[in-house]
């Protein structure tokens, strides 16, 4: 077999098309906007209905610094919650894979914690937490932790058992096996659990800002829901968009950096 | 068919074996370095290894072959200290008693497939065994830099498995198991999965590799050809439960050229070897019908 | 100079119908009585109630008289220290052209209302009209008034401080009918001051203080009402400003009506609470009649004097 | 093997069992011996009998909120699978849509649960809009993965079968996506029933939201815990159920 | 190294085909079945065939050896009618000058891995060709049926692919080509997954299979024991960019014994065919440093 050979067909090219693949969307999302603006004014769509793009840009254009502030402190939550719930996800899949017996009493558990809606019990944690940035991310952590040890565990169960046998027979102890094996081998899995996580720990944030908060995204949503202020629920929902996208992406990132052999063996 | 007599230790004593690193081990030249006896393994109902009788002088070269489920990886993981046998075995490595358990840790092993890990580098790959023994990651790594040109990775030793072709992944793996400096070597199969040209040259460059390093080396294939052209003696297991059906020891003369393949005496010793595995394959390989 | 710690969690958002306590807040009148006053929004799942039992928030702006005999009918050793809202803050509305002309004309009409406290009130007025009030289609409300702007419901309920203001812009101030439940005899005082049992045993001075500064604050709100609103919006500046001033002005004439015109802020009206008590057993919302000595303590109200408290 | 197997899964399931009744007995101690009132948290047992005495409320809010998240959950799959192959089947707008769709499906749904109960109003059609933009994309992504997942050789076998585009995709695309795109419904199951109790708890005519909703502010916490109980049940036995159809029809992993 | 005369009309003329199907076809016996003249193929800047001629006569069967991606595949997919040749290339089917595109569904094609569905079952999988050309599911089953014991599939048609061995795959694969009745079967390494003990005993049956039903076969292969075995002639294609190095008639008699591989003559051919294709696995294979 040609070493050369294979080795140029899998060298990662640098892709002359990656700005396009950023830029293309980013053109065609602005033709829909203009397309958009038309025809609310052609058709005369009420605002209430759909506000024109350039109204919604103007409501946030008139509050920046509001707006800014949510985005701040929601993403903040967010990213506790996430950061939290993503090291205790992967901690109770390493005490689930390791303790048989653990994760037979209680993962079960795990799965029907994910049943209950945050939304009902979101005032218990206020009650706990009190109305803290805290109380918030631990409603984010809450729901975003699952995914994390699903896939971990996946992961780990897709270890090729021969790979441990070959790391024992250099005498590896359970802890470098877990270090140099397991933990590197659950990374594919475990980063497509993250990208979800990161999605959900942000509905945790707005969700948690339901219950009493100052500022945030969340409380920007229901104040414009409550006052029917459609254009301030567009605006919110760009922003909230914007936070989103941006967290979906720094984690796709990170797992082009880090993942970098791609998800197959 | 014949049972050869399975007295090891004299019928290995007559072996070719004159320009064998062993030699000039001039204190264990006749004590063999691991010798089991009467070594069963069940799994549950399954019996795959039967009172089998293995004893792997220093220096030797030996192949295994045998049907598909035989026991050959059975073999090798009792002999890496993976597995233990049941009760009633003798396993001597050095002339010492020893469980399976013992040698965990004490021979360099090489399973079935190349087994690297995606996320490390060449260099970071052949050092796994050395950083597990807790050697400095650095002093490790310039071990493993010398030794890249012989294996024939030279310049490769940042790229990562998905960047190699099967023959190098191979050679790394190799590379691994030879770093890993043990009296034993365990090779399961190690070139079943290239292609019939890359593992013609991956054996000759293998023979190359053994008689400059001097390691002891059980060697496990399905390859006749393989057997006979690396192993000085060829060791043929029956169908499950594993025993030694027949030994054979290889007389051709090192250092063996490609062509060896064709020479008289190559055809006249797989002559005998597919005899007797043709046997053992037509009891495992079930053609319903025909 | 020591301060005490204490929340007041309100019933929503921070908007201008707590304008208040924000600017007792912003002007360090809490501090001035030696309180370090954290103010909570709510939101719509929260109940002020349940925080103010457990201890989570010292003080509770709750959403009314309703809301706190249902909490003591549960066992919550709650009570209410203050009432904001003198009379019943919502109205129910219809179209000046439409066929609901009286509240007679609600049968067999189709009306939306919140099923917290305002289906009772529904339910009492209708009673009073002669009308069952399973002759009306009475829904929950949606968020939106848009479905009674479409005529697609007869009667629509709103706070006169809010819904008001979005009908009002959206139909046309002219257009529309308002029923006053007080019209029909029927009174239903919310925007409530909570405090814990223990609370109000342990601390009185506490209670009293934060009393004394939340009038002080309201006073400061009604007399200067544009600073009042940039309070509002320096906080949420996302809110209609426009919105945020109709509101305080209704807030204000829901403040001062009633007994709060003699009394001042916050005082608590044993007759008008004792009617809604009535009519919420009667309907079967609390199992029997709340005690109302033990729910309602205007000792702490009453010991500010009520010159000191009026307008 | 299979007495084993079965043997295996009935300790899995004994375990279970028993890891939720040291939960509950642990829940039941706390609240009897912390003597913690209702509004902090009610003891199992209370639930337990709160679930027994309102059981043809919360029986009928169980099936308001089921319907909707059902009906929500069709019409996602639906329209999420019918995307993915119409888009597989029209490359270039693959290169459009994919990354629109993976965009919109990172910014949380309840950003949009206010315009779509302002749109749709607060019956249950919000409800099922709701469930259904939730659904569609996720699985709209899964199975464009899982279209993408079919093996370029295969394809070249089955053309030299003489097989055309359609068949292609309905006899190799399709069946090789199906294991993703039964893993993405797996998922949105307990999905779709969250998103319908959220958004009725933001307003609705009924359902467990609007029972949970209702009973925070009635104070009757026995009744919003007996609540959760009933919305959790109802997400398991979906769950399950596609759990079952996966096994049943995904037999070959 | 010497280049043999490319004119396969000619040198297959003289190849021993005297128990060959082929002679029974009166009419075709002299015209090749199919016939590629200058067929080139280029990907990108990547040149995999350049030149290619061959040319197969009805009947025979004809194996092709070469390195790793010396565009053996490639041919294949042309003949297939997946891929189209760079143009200026001359493809006559049966005489008749076609586009590659012409002849898909018109060959019947195992490419180098099984590809079995695994939703579908034995007999499911075997009968896809048929389904897609339109035969009644219940017609194509019953057809399968019958052809399943000489598969040595017999009680198998009901598994699913996960639970069936490498080689029994395998046979699936041959027998849904084999359902697929066209003049030429294209083989792309059926066996090469396989270990070496299972692969001898499916060569053999394979030569039983093909000589009942007297198929035209094309068959790649990496071992030059198996394409000896099994080829009435033997293309040793060069390195990249494929073309034909050595053409190479086996004259040993049908039906062939295992044994055969041991006798003399076999072993002459080997060493003539394992000249050439060394030369070319040089080329392409790289052991750095070494
Ligand atoms: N852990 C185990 N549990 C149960 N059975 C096992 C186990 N390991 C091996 N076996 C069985 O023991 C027999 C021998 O297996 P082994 O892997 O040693 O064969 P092998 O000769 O290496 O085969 P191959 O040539 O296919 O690699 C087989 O029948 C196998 O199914
Ligand atoms: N679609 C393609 N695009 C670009 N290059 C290709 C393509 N298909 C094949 N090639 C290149 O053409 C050359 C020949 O490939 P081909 O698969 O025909 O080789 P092969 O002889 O079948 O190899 P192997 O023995 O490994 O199966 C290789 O270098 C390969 O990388
Ligand atoms: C009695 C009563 N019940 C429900 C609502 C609906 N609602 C809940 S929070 C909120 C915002 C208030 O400013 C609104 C409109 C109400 N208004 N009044
Ligand atoms: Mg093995
Ligand atoms: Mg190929």
């Amino acid at each position: 077999m040609s070493g050369t050979a294979t080795l140029a067909a899998n060298l990662p090219v640098v892709s002359t098309g990656r700005i396009g693949v950023v830029l293309r969307p980013v053109l065609w999302l602005l033709l829909a906007l203009v397309v958009v603006e038309a025809v609310v004014v052609v058709f005369g769509i009420r605002t209430y209905y759909l506000p024109r793009p350039s109204v919604i840009a103007s409501t946030i254009m008139a509050t920046p610094g509001a707006y800014l502030a949510g985005l701040w402190r929601t993403f903040l939550e967010t990213a506790l919650g996430f950061v939290a719930g993503s090291m205790f996800g992967v901690v109770m899949a390493v005490v689930f894979h390791r303790w048989q017996t653990l994760r037979e009493l209680f993962f079960p558990l795990f799965i029907v914690s994910q049943t209950i809606p945050v939304i009902a019990f979101g005032a218990v944690v206020v009650l706990w937490f009190g109305n803290t940035l805290f109380a918030k991310a631990v409603i984010s952590f809450y729901i975003s932790f699952l995914p994390v040890t699903v896939n971990t565990m996946l992961g780990f169960s897709a270890v090729d058992p021969r790979q441990v046998q070959l790391m024992r027979s250099f005498g590896a102890s359970d802890a470098q096996i877990l270090r140099r094996l397991y933990l590197p081998a659950a990374l594919p899995q475990l980063f497509v659990a993250l990208k979800l996580a990161s999605s959900l720990a942000l509905v945790g944030a707005i969700v948690g800002e339901w219950f009493g908060d100052t500022t945030g995204l969340g409380v920007l949503l229901l104040q414009a829901m409550y006052n029917e202020n459609v254009a301030g629920i567009w605006a919110t929902i760009v922003v909230s968009a914007c936070l989103g996208m941006g967290l979906y992406g720094a984690v796709s990132y990170a797992e082009r950096r880090i993942v970098f052999w791609g998800g197959e063996q | 068919m014949t049972l050869v007599d399975r007295d090891f230790q004299g019928a290995a004593g007559d072996a070719g074996t004159k320009d064998l690193a062993s030699v000039q081990d001039t204190a264990g030249a006749e004590r063999p370095l691991i010798e089991l006896r009467q070594v069963s393994k069940t799994f549950g109902t399954v019996k795959a290894l039967q009172d089998l009788e293995v004893s792997i002088r220093p220096g030797e070269l030996v192949t295994v072959v045998g049907p598909s489920g035989c026991g050959k990886s059975t073999l090798f993981n009792i002999l890496a200290g993976l597995e233990e046998p049941d009760p009633g075995n003798i396993l001597r490595l050095k002339g010492v008693s020893s469980a399976a358990s013992d040698l965990l840790g004490k021979v360099s092993f090489m399973p079935q497939r190349d087994l690297l890990l995606p996320w490390r580098n060449v260099i970071d790959n052949a050092i796994l065994a050395l950083e597990i023994e807790g050697m400095p990651r650095a002093e490790a790594r310039k071990l493993a830099m010398d030794m890249l040109p012989e294996f024939g990775l030279a310049g490769f030793e940042a790229q990562y498995p998905n960047q190699l072709s099967g023959g190098m992944r191979q050679r790394v793996a190799l590379m691994r198991t030879f770093l890993f400096k043990r009296d034993l070597m365990l090779l399961d199969e190690p070139f079943g999965a290239l292609d019939a040209l890359t593992r013609t040259m991956m054996q000759r460059w293998l023979l190359d590799v053994w008689q400059k390093h001097k390691r002891t080396v059980l060697f496990i294939t399905h390859d006749v050809d393989e057997a006979i052209f690396l192993g000085d003696r060829v060791l043929v297991m029956t169908a499950r439960p594993g025993r030694i059906k027949l030994e054979q020891v290889v007389e051709l003369p090192r250092p063996r050229k490609a062509n060896i393949v064709t020479s008289l005496e190559f055809i006249s010793l797989k002559k005998t070897l597919l005899e007797a595995i043709e046997e053992e394959s037509m009891k495992s390989f079930q053609v319903a019908g025909h | 100079q020591d301060l005490v710690n204490a929340s007041l969690r309100l019933k929503w958002l921070t908007q201008a119908q707590f304008a208040g306590f924000y600017v007792a807040l912003e002007k360090g009148y809490y501090k001035e009585e030696g309180i370090n006053l954290t103010i909570n929004p709510g939101g719509p799942n929260l109940l002020t109630e349940n925080l103010v039992a457990t201890g989570a928030d010292t003080f509770g702006l709750s959403g009314g008289t309703d809301s706190v005999f249902a909490a003591r009918d549960k066992g919550l050793p709650i009570v209410c220290i203050g009432v904001a809202h003198q009379v019943t803050p919502f109205v129910f509305v219809s179209h000046k052209d439409g066929a609901v002309q009286s509240v007679a004309d609600f049968k067999g009409k189709t009306a939306t209302t919140w099923f917290t406290g305002a289906n009772h009130v529904l339910s009492a007025m209708l009673s009073k009209a002669g009308t069952s009030p399973s002759d009306v289609d009475i829904q929950p409300q949606q968020v939106s008034v848009t479905p009674f702007v479409d005529k697609q419901v007869d009667i629509v309920t709103a706070t006169r401080y809010n819904e008001l203001y979005v009908i009002n812009e959206r139909v046309g101030k002219d257009n529309l009918n308002l029923f006053v439940p007080e019209d029909s005899g029927v009174s239903f005082p919310r925007d409530t001051l909570i405090v814990s049992e223990q609370t109000a045993t342990e601390k009185p001075e506490l209670v009293t203080k934060f009393l004394r500064a939340s009038v002080k604050g309201w006073k400061e709100a009604f007399a200067n009402e544009a600073e009042a609103i940039d309070i509002i919006m320096k906080i949420s500046p996302t809110l209609n400003r426009a919105q945020q001033e109709f509101m305080l002005k209704e807030v204000k004439t829901l403040m001062t009506a009633g007994k709060a015109s003699t009394d001042g802020l916050f005082s608590i009206d044993k007759d008008a609470v004792g009617s809604a008590n009535k009519l919420l057993a009667e309907y079967g919302v609390i199992s029997k009649p709340v005690d109302l000595d033990a729910a309602f303590n205007a000792s702490f109200i009453e010991s500010i004097p009520a010159e000191e408290r009026r307008l | 093997m299979s007495a084993s197997v079965s043997s295996d899964s009935l300790r899995q399931f004994s375990r279970g069992i028993a890891g939720a009744l040291l939960v509950a007995a642990v829940w039941e101690l706390c609240a009897r011996g912390l003597d913690l009132p209702a509004y902090v948290l009610p003891s199992v047992s209370s639930i337990l009998a709160g679930l027994a005495s309102d059981a043809g409320s919360l029986l009928a809010a169980a099936r308001f909120t089921a319907a909707e998240s059902f009906t929500g959950y069709a019409i996602g799959c639906l329209a999420g699978m019918t995307a993915a192959v119409l888009v597989t089947m029209i490359p270039s707008a693959r290169s459009v849509v994919v990354p629109l769709a993976t965009a919109i499906n990172s910014v949380p749904v309840v950003a949009y649960s206010p315009l779509v109960l302002l749109w749709f109003g607060i019956g249950m059609a919000s409800k099922i809009v709701m469930v259904a933009i939730a659904v569609s994309f996720t699985i709209f992504l899964s199975t464009i993965a899982g279209l993408d997942r079919v093996d370029r050789k295969s394809v070249d076998l089955i053309r030299s079968f003489g097989a055309d585009r359609f068949t292609v995709l309905w006899r190799l695309r399709l069946p090789t996506a199906l294991p993703l795109v039964i893993a993405g419904m797996r998922v949105s199951t307990v999905r779709s029933v969250i998103v319908a109790i959220v958004t009725e708890m933001l307003g609705a005519y009924g359902g467990l939201g609007w029972v949970i909703y209702q009973a925070v502010l009635q104070v009757d916490f026995v009744k919003v815990w007996a609540a959760i109980i009933v919305a959790s049940a109802i997400s398991l036995a979906f769950f399950g159920a596609i759990s079952f159809v996966e096994r049943r029809y995904v037999f070959w992993r």
